[in-house]
């Protein structure tokens, strides 16, 4: 019995002749708004992310001069090579230089093999993105089918299988079951290779064989998350009022599911997925060195335990920009499903 | 005439940052005098909760300023303002118990809440409302809504306010239920000369209440007099829009076409930027 | 940044996907020619000259030849050069190059292209090979096909020095446009020719029709890719994702149920244990000496290597020209004998504690080290490192924090060298950095034996005695490089020195 | 405890850890042999009657070694829990109550901490900054953190604004007093669920870190690092990966189910009374 | 007799929430139906409605009769012909019955395609005509807002542009007026009385104020505790209430009211 939270407009000069807040601005000015307010949360968190990226290399101690020298180093050898590093100045001043080359798209080279690793990254991202990014499909089109389902036929045995189905693999983790996969498809019923990656260009029916593995493994989680978040959703969103409404005003049951509920319904799952995003990236480092991959997830571990600092660092801030982009891109998605959600920034 | 109770003058208050900032409050002028009850009535948005939030020390004022019992309350900050508080001269009753009650806490908890030796206080306030002390274990959840705001005014009670400050106090009850939280409330007041600021917005459900009426309308008092006055002849169109929009069960009141024409006066003022002249009534 | 792009293409990647599901039912390999796709690891740089591990010369010769090679027994033989001879003192060198070779740019490989990329190795300023060319003073040519090396000092191991990354060559048109590039693309004259290169990732070679020995190389296309997890690899090679790969000796049952071939080849590949004498408390020589007491090599070779291996106590394997037998009792395991040494050194059981340091793909190893350790009443606390890394670089070889490292030689091509790397005194894996005149001198006498000369056996062996003696150090045991092909491949060759393709053929699977 | 006993998960979930968790208090002396001890003479074993799960790569027995491991395990996972818990829940708590530079400034960090790829930074962390177990659970309580952080702040805020925080503040209350009466109760039933379901996840970032080869010295036993070895001999030992495996999964599950039953249980609020109850609701 | 029930009863498990309710609307009439929360009279709204929460039910001698047919003999499909065609309905809190995500005019534009078959852009000028009916003011940029955007007055008034954009026979309005300001009440209430009186609209008008149903209906029931404790001409009770809870409802409004006031001066006068 409480009151409505919005102001009563009617009969207030300033609702009914002037514009209103938000709705009815143009809109591109609206859109200029919102990439604007995006830039303002999204460049401090891009600044914090690369600077702890780049602290962590700093702080680590460690010198690009054993691996470019190699196996006959001297110490003078070594300090000549961190003074051409310019590592003997102070940390902010490395992090701003480092940061100038960022923007521009160089992160240094491998102190490994010396080659650039923007160029590297380059190379692998093909490899990462394609998982991930069948990875995401799986993850959309099963969790959406399942959630959707679940919430549909709530209560029946669909729902319930879908629910032990999300407990038991959210209970799984990705290497588990990448190794299982691997035992059963590739070892016990030898259908597909366990390892390796060719690239779409050069042959797609090999590149999506030796993809799907890796991709359902990297999934799976996300299936779960996606099928649960989005039943709660649904469940949630048959629950409202507005449901209701349409009932009462004779709309059908396709109707409401798909101009109504899937629309409210789908937030936290979308927010999940962009949640889900970086665990997809960073999931990789499992599931590709299982599966023999060359990516991006694997570079990154391999650069980190090697004491790779600029893999580390530029494998890092790239992770953190593809997040960045997915999260915003998600953002822009929600607030086109809900423009409500405009009103609680 | 003694100093008032409570007293409002010249109060302005904005709410609101940077580009957001609105005005609630134009400068309003407000007194209640000890023991007496005053009625403050606007609809959504007129600024009446923020009068009374402010009178508490909820909100800040712009300009104006505003005495309880002697003291300027406008300029209290932190320490003072708390000890102010916990002086419990000023106390308030939110519209909706079940929001103003902590759903986690028992009642006796709520009601004794940061009271020294609350025991036997809190059977005493209880009982004072009218409410069995037993009912102290229970939570907010478990009791009627009627019991619930008879706890949130057994709360404000055990204080020992001079002024209490009513925000829409029975709006959240049953018709039934509303008839014995007044009978406690005017009681209460009267017995114990305790100043009252009743908050509503309908004019047709507090005026049994108050001994004075003062009319808020976007962020002005249109109208201020005695109830009777008001009621019985109301001067502002505003006000006659009030009292002929209540609903009542003895026939009497407006006919719609009567309403639509002080609506069309209404909203024709608003959106010409009040060069339709209504004025203000105030004694 | 290309962020849009990126977003685009993944987008065309997932509508990609569903046209290739809908279309194509099962994607099959390509069937090209004869290709041969090899799980091994890749160099770290395609460039001899800036390589920086041993292991390198495994990839790198597929597309640098270089003057000479090692046959089997590592013994140097003809390569770019069909013959050499010295002078009468051993200070020169004539290298008499074969006719008509060609790099793979298809400029001549002629005298002044061996001179010029010989002199890079001494010269470039990142060259990680000016030690092992600090014994050439000069090069001269004469004509087109002779190259003459003046040595600072006679050095009859140049022959075979030259055989290994020292002695690849270059190149020179392409190093002197952009010597930067030749690191991820290398212009060689050896049996491949590079086509494509992601870093980290694959490396695709195809057959050079250049190449001198041509006509032994009978793989038209060869994909190097690093291995994968070694859990793997078996089923990698099954499945056909990779044709050939190492596996670790204790999988060879496993490979073989799971119908692999397996290829057990010696190579030059000792497990050493790099001790830091210079660091407490293993200044005392009795603590040292318990500590090589004290190890169980057969045992190691049992348990981590599925008995693979021969347990040694030199740096050299069996049947190599430096291998001394009468080394093969020193420091055998004897835990009575290495707690006593302990007891006079004035340690009473559990009383002195030492770090392991070992990369991480020898885990288990020094899980079984720290028990026999433990055995003779030693605490040993392990430190894993990450292989290959700069911190493996800074713990043991420059930070010479190191106490007891497990680690292994992957030989040289010439037994001195080795010898220098693991016990002289600016050895890398001479972690203690001490080295006594006795031995230094008895390597200097090898230098001074001519290859082919009677003694050379005698004089070599003398020097790896003097090192075993004097080291710290000491060595575990042999690791064969453990292959395992499918059945399509023909057996590999034998060479102690490294991996080599000549003969190997690719048929289609049986 | 109650409450989550009365559900079938709950209790299913409450055994499950406490088996395990009495598995890590007394795991290393439940252990029929020393997990360390090696028997090279009988390496690779299948199961007999002196090692039940039979041996590993170096003759050590696996019963006891997951026995041991299990301490490991779930010590490295209940701390990086608790380092979460440290960085989420108390700038939570002061992004709510200590105004909006705080607030903004803890927001962006947050959102940094869930922009990183949880196992490259992992990764990245432990190989650069030493490959400790410390090391490593210092990076997964800072990625779970943000975890922490929403569902306290999710709590924290609407108590933070409520009516009954506000009676609180006019009865005098400090804001200590309001953060220990009423936003407290409130977080901690969140945070609990939190816990449980973000143990769950540390969980299986500490085995794929172990699985990894991070964050461990050998030979010490963990449940991650045990089937990283298991794997390689998948053929001599096919059941090899299995337990450890399952163990984790359980454990996982374990966390989850607790993690439900503690969001789904009854509460000690009694609900509302509503007139529209999805009576198939229960996810 | 457009509307017929006859011994309504609604269930859940053994309890008995509502019980032998009886209604008979005519074409045009407008019925009241007072009552406190729990009083049952939003489920004998439901019931009409055929939308009573899931775990209750309607006893079997419940007989809902619309225009003829036995209403609780439809199937789902069957109800669409009736739902918002033949029956609209408004309730309390307008916002949670707009889809907060879809303009308010899409909203109001879809049901007059799918339930009165209009095209896209007949069924928006419709939409706009409909919204100018309501007496909102620049119907056109109404139709573009979201429901956010709107106070409750302009809500419910959408709403009840919904709910009459196909012209139903009946129009049940449960709480539609609670919550709001009094002024937007009576602007609400007098909005279905003009209605009521230009379309011939039966109107069922569902509150918890008497004194707002009398405002507008001719027949007035009064509900406590499930059961119909009083019914009659709304003059009638209100002049001469016989149950005592309805006693007490006109005692409020006497006691506090303005109608104290009024009384008085009366006496007076």
């Amino acid at each position: 019995m409480t009151a409505t939270v919005v102001e009563s407009t009617w009969a207030n000069p300033a609702a009914v002749a002037g514009p209103a807040r938000g709705g009815a601005v143009p809109a591109v000015a609206g859109a200029a708004r919102w990439l604007l307010r995006t830039l303002a949360l999204t460049v401090p968190v891009f600044l914090f992310a690369t600077f702890l990226t780049f602290l962590l290399g700093a702080v680590s101690g460690l010198s690009p001069a054993g691996l470019l020298l190699g196996d006959a180093a001297t110490p003078a050898d070594v300090a000549r090579v961190r003074a051409e590093l310019g590592l003997d100045r102070p940390v902010l001043v490395q992090y701003v230089d480092w940061l100038s080359h960022v923007v521009r798209g160089d992160f240094g080279s491998s102190w490994l093999n010396g080659v650039s690793v923007s160029s590297q990254i380059g190379d692998r991202l093909s490899v990462s993105l394609s998982v991930a990014g069948f990875a995401l499909l799986i993850a959309v089109v099963a969790g959406t089918a399942l959630g959707v389902g679940a919430a549909v036929w709530r209560g029946t045995w669909f729902d319930r299988a879908v629910t032990v189905f999300c407990s038991v693999v959210a209970a799984l983790p990705p290497f588990v079951v990448a190794v299982a996969l691997i035992v059963v498809f590739s070892v016990l019923l030898p259908l597909v290779p366990s390892a390796g990656y060719v690239p779409f260009d050069q042959d797609p029916g090999m590149w999506l064989t030796l993809i799907t593995l890796p991709a359902v493994a990297l999934s799976l989680d996300a299936v779960a998350d996606i099928a649960r978040q989005l039943r709660t959703g649904l469940a949630g969103a048959y629950r409202e009022n507005y449901v209701l409404g349409a009932v009462v005003r004779g709309l059908g049951p396709r109707r409401i599911l798909f101009n109504h509920v899937l629309r409210n319904g789908a937030g936290p799952a979308l927010s999940v997925l962009g949640l889900r995003i970086p665990m997809l990236v960073g999931g990789a480092v499992v599931t590709e060195s299982i599966f023999g991959m060359s990516g991006f997830g694997r570079f990154a571990a391999d650069g980190a335990l090697r004491g790779d600092v600029p893999v580390v660092q530029g494998t890092l801030v790239v992770a953190i920009v593809l997040v960045l982009v997915a999260n915003t891109i998600v953002d822009a998605l929600l607030l086109r499903l809900r423009p409500a959600a405009r009103r609680r920034s | 005439m003694a100093e008032p109770l409570l007293e409002v003058a010249g109060l302005a208050v904005a709410l609101g940052r940077g580009r957001g900032r609105r005005e609630i409050l134009h400068g309003v002028d407000l007194t209640v005098g000890a023991g007496e009850s005053v009625g403050l009535i606007g609809e959504t948005g007129s600024g009446k909760s923020t009068l009374a939030r402010t009178v508490v020390g909820l909100h800040r004022a712009a300009r104006g300023r505003i005495r309880v019992a002697g003291t300027e309350v406008t300029s209290l900050r932190g320490r003072r303002l708390r000890a102010f508080r916990r002086s419990g001269v000023v106390q308030y009753v939110f519209q909706d118990p079940l929001r103003s009650l902590d759903p986690d806490l028992t009642v006796g908890e709520s009601v004794g809440f940061g009271i020294p030796d609350a025991g036997s206080r809190v059977a005493d306030a209880l009982r004072l409302v009218g409410l069995d002390p037993a009912l102290a274990s229970r939570l907010p959840g478990e009791v009627s809504g009627g019991q619930r705001q008879r706890a949130a005014i057994a709360r404000a009670m055990i204080a020992g306010p001079r002024l209490l400050i009513c925000d829409e106090p029975v709006s959240a009850l049953d018709a039934a239920t509303r008839v014995q939280v007044l009978d406690l409330l005017v009681a209460l007041c009267s017995e114990n000369g305790i100043g009252l600021l009743y908050i509503s917005h309908d004019l047709g459900s507090v005026a049994g209440v108050t001994d004075r009426l003062a009319v808020l309308h976007h962020g002005d008092v249109v109208e201020a007099g005695t109830t009777e006055q008001v009621v019985a002849a109301p001067r502002h169109p505003y006000t006659r829009l009030l009292i002929g929009s209540a609903p009542t069960v003895d026939g009497g009141g407006m006919s719609r076409t009567e309403r639509a024409e002080l609506r069309a006066l209404l909203s024709a003022s608003s959106s010409t930027g009040g060069s339709v002249p209504l004025g203000k009534v105030v004694p | 940044m290309a962020r849009p792009r990126t977003l685009l293409r993944l987008a065309a990647l997932a509508a990609a996907a569903a046209v290739a599901l809908a279309g194509c039912g099962a994607g099959a390999g390509s069937a090209s020619g004869s290709t041969l796709k090899w799980g091994f690891s890749l160099p770290t740089s395609w460039d001899p000259v800036t390589s920086s591990t041993g292991n390198d010369i495994n990839t790198i010769s597929l597309v640098y030849a270089s003057l000479t090679q090692l046959d089997e027994k590592a013994t140097a033989i003809p390569g770019l050069a069909r013959s050499w001879d010295y002078n009468a003192d051993g200070t020169a060198v004539t290298f008499h190059l074969r006719p008509g070779l060609t790099f793979t740019d298809g400029t001549p490989l002629d005298a002044d292209a061996v001179k010029q990329s010989l002199l890079r190795g001494k010269t470039q300023q990142n060259s990680l090979l000016k030690d092992q060319l600090a014994t050439i003073s000069d090069i001269t040519t004469s004509g087109d096909l002779d190259v003459t090396l003046h040595l600072a000092a006679p050095d009859y191991q140049v022959p075979n020095l030259l055989a290994g990354k020292t002695g690849e060559i270059v190149s020179p048109a392409a190093f002197t446009k952009d010597a930067a590039a030749i690191p991820t693309a290398p212009v060689g004259a050896g049996p491949f020719k590079f086509e494509s290169f992601v870093p980290e990732s694959k490396a695709v070679l195809v057959k050079n029709p250049g190449y001198w020995n041509a006509d032994a190389i009978k793989i038209d296309r060869l994909e190097l890719t690093p291995t994968t997890d070694p859990a793997t690899v078996i089923a990698a090679v099954q499945s056909g994702a990779l044709d050939v790969s190492f596996i670790p000796g204790n999988q060879i049952p496993q490979a073989k149920a799971a119908g692999l071939e397996v290829d057990v080849i010696d190579s030059m590949q000792v497990n050493q244990v790099d001790v830091n004498s210079t660091l407490e408390p293993l200044t005392d020589r009795r603590v040292v000496d318990a500590l090589k007491y004290a190890i169980d090599r057969e045992q190691i070779i049992d348990v981590i290597n599925g008995g693979v291996g021969d347990a040694v106590s030199q740096p050299f394997p069996k049947g190599y020209v430096a291998y001394d037998p009468s080394l093969d009792t020193a420091f055998a395991y004897d835990p009575a004998k290495a707690r006593q040494m302990l007891a006079d050194a004035g340690y009473a059981p559990g009383q002195l504690s030492l770090t392991v340091t070992v990369n991480a793909l020898s885990q288990a190893t020094a899980e079984l080290v720290q028990q026999q350790l433990q055995a003779v009443g030693v605490n040993a606390t392990i430190k894993v490192v990450p292989p290959g890394s700069s911190t493996w670089q800074q713990e043991v070889y420059l930070g010479r924090k190191a106490q007891f490292a497990l680690d292994g030689t992957v030989g040289r091509e010439s037994p001195v060298q080795n010898l220098m790397v693991v016990y002289g005194s600016q050895g890398l894996m001479n972690t203690s950095k001490v080295a006594t005149p006795e031995f230094l001198a008895a390597l200097d006498a090898v230098r001074r034996t001519p290859l082919d000369a009677p003694n050379y056996p005698q004089v070599l062996q003398a020097a790896v005695r003097a090192g075993v003696q004097m080291s710290p150090s000491f060595s575990l045991g042999t690791q064969p490089r453990v292959a395992v092909r499918s059945k399509k491949v023909s057996p590999l060759p034998h060479f102690l020195s490294q991996y080599r393709w000549e003969g190997v053929t690719v048929g289609s699977p049986s | 405890m109650r409450r989550v006993l009365a559900g079938r998960v709950g209790v299913v979930s409450v055994a499950v850890l406490a088996v395990i968790a009495l598995l890590a208090a007394f795991g290393p002396l439940l252990a029929p042999h020393d997990p360390l001890l090696q028997d090279p003479r009988a390496i690779l074993a299948g199961p007999s009657a002196q090692h039940w799960l039979g041996t590993d790569n170096l003759g050590r027995d696996v019963l006891s070694r997951l026995l041991a491991g299990s301490t490991l395990s779930l010590v490295a996972g209940v701390e990086a829990v608790a380092v979460g818990l440290v960085l989420g829940v108390v700038p939570a708590l002061l992004s709510v109550h200590l105004g909006r530079v705080v607030e903004w400034v803890s927001l962006r960090v947050m959102e940094t901490f869930v922009t990183l790829p949880f196992l490259v930074f992992a990764v990245a962390m432990t190989a650069l900054l030493g490959n400790g177990l410390q090391q490593a659970m210092l990076a997964v309580g800072i990625l779970i953190a943000p975890g922490f952080y929403r569902v306290t702040r999710a709590a924290a805020l609407p108590v933070a604004t409520a009516q009954y925080v506000e009676a609180a503040v006019l009865a005098g209350a400090s804001p200590w007093t309001v953060l220990r009466r009423h936003v407290w109760p409130k977080v901690v039933p969140a945070v609990a669920v939190s816990t449980a379901s973000l143990l769950g996840a540390s969980l299986v970032i500490v085995s794929s870190l172990t699985f990894l080869g991070i964050g461990i010295t050998p030979p010490t036993p963990t449940w991650g690092g045990m089937l990283a070895t298991d794997l390689q001999y998948l053929y001599q030992r096919p059941f090899g990966p299995f337990v450890p495996a399952a163990l984790i999964v359980a454990t996982v599950g374990a966390c989850n189910g607790l993690a439900d039953a503690l969001r789904d249980g009854p509460s000690r609020r009694p609900a509302r009374r509503k007139v529209v109850a999805d009576v198939a609701a229960s996810t | 007799m457009l509307l017929r029930v006859r011994d309504l009863s609604v269930h859940t498990g053994d309890t008995t929430l509502v019980s032998g309710v009886d209604l008979r609307l005519d074409r045009g009439a407008t019925l009241g139906v007072v009552g406190e929360s729990g009083s049952g009279k939003s489920l004998t709204c439901r019931s009409i409605l055929g939308i009573l929460p899931p775990g209750l039910r309607n006893g079997d001698g419940t007989v809902v009769e619309f225009d003829g047919t036995d209403l609780r003999g439809l199937d789902e499909r069957g109800w669409r012909e009736y739902r918002g065609t033949r029956i609209g309905a408004v309730f309390q809190d307008p916002a949670s019955y707009l889809n907060p995500s879809i303009g308010v005019g899409a909203q109001l534009a879809e049901v007059l395609r799918v339930r009165v078959g209009l095209g896209r852009r007949a069924a928006r000028d419709r939409a706009v005509e409909l919204l100018a009916d309501m007496g909102l003011r620049d119907p056109a940029r109404v139709y573009r807002q979201y429901p956010f955007e709107l106070s409750g007055g302009m809500l419910q008034r959408v709403l009840i542009a919904v709910a009459i954009s196909a012209e139903p026979d009946l129009l049940i309005a449960d709480e539609a007026t609670t919550a709001l300001d009094v002024t937007v009440q009576a602007e609400v209430l007098d909005l279905l009385a003009d209605l009521r009186d230009r379309t011939g609209l039966a109107l069922l008008l569902v509150s918890h104020d008497l004194a707002v149903v009398a405002q507008v209906c001719d027949e007035v029931i009064v509900m406590r505790d499930g059961a119909v404790v009083e019914r009659g001409r709304a003059g009638d009770v209100l002049a001469a209430p016989s149950h005592p809870y309805t006693r007490s409802l006109i005692d409020a409004h006497t006691r506090y009211g303005i109608e104290k006031f009024r009384l008085e001066e009366a006496q007076r006068g």
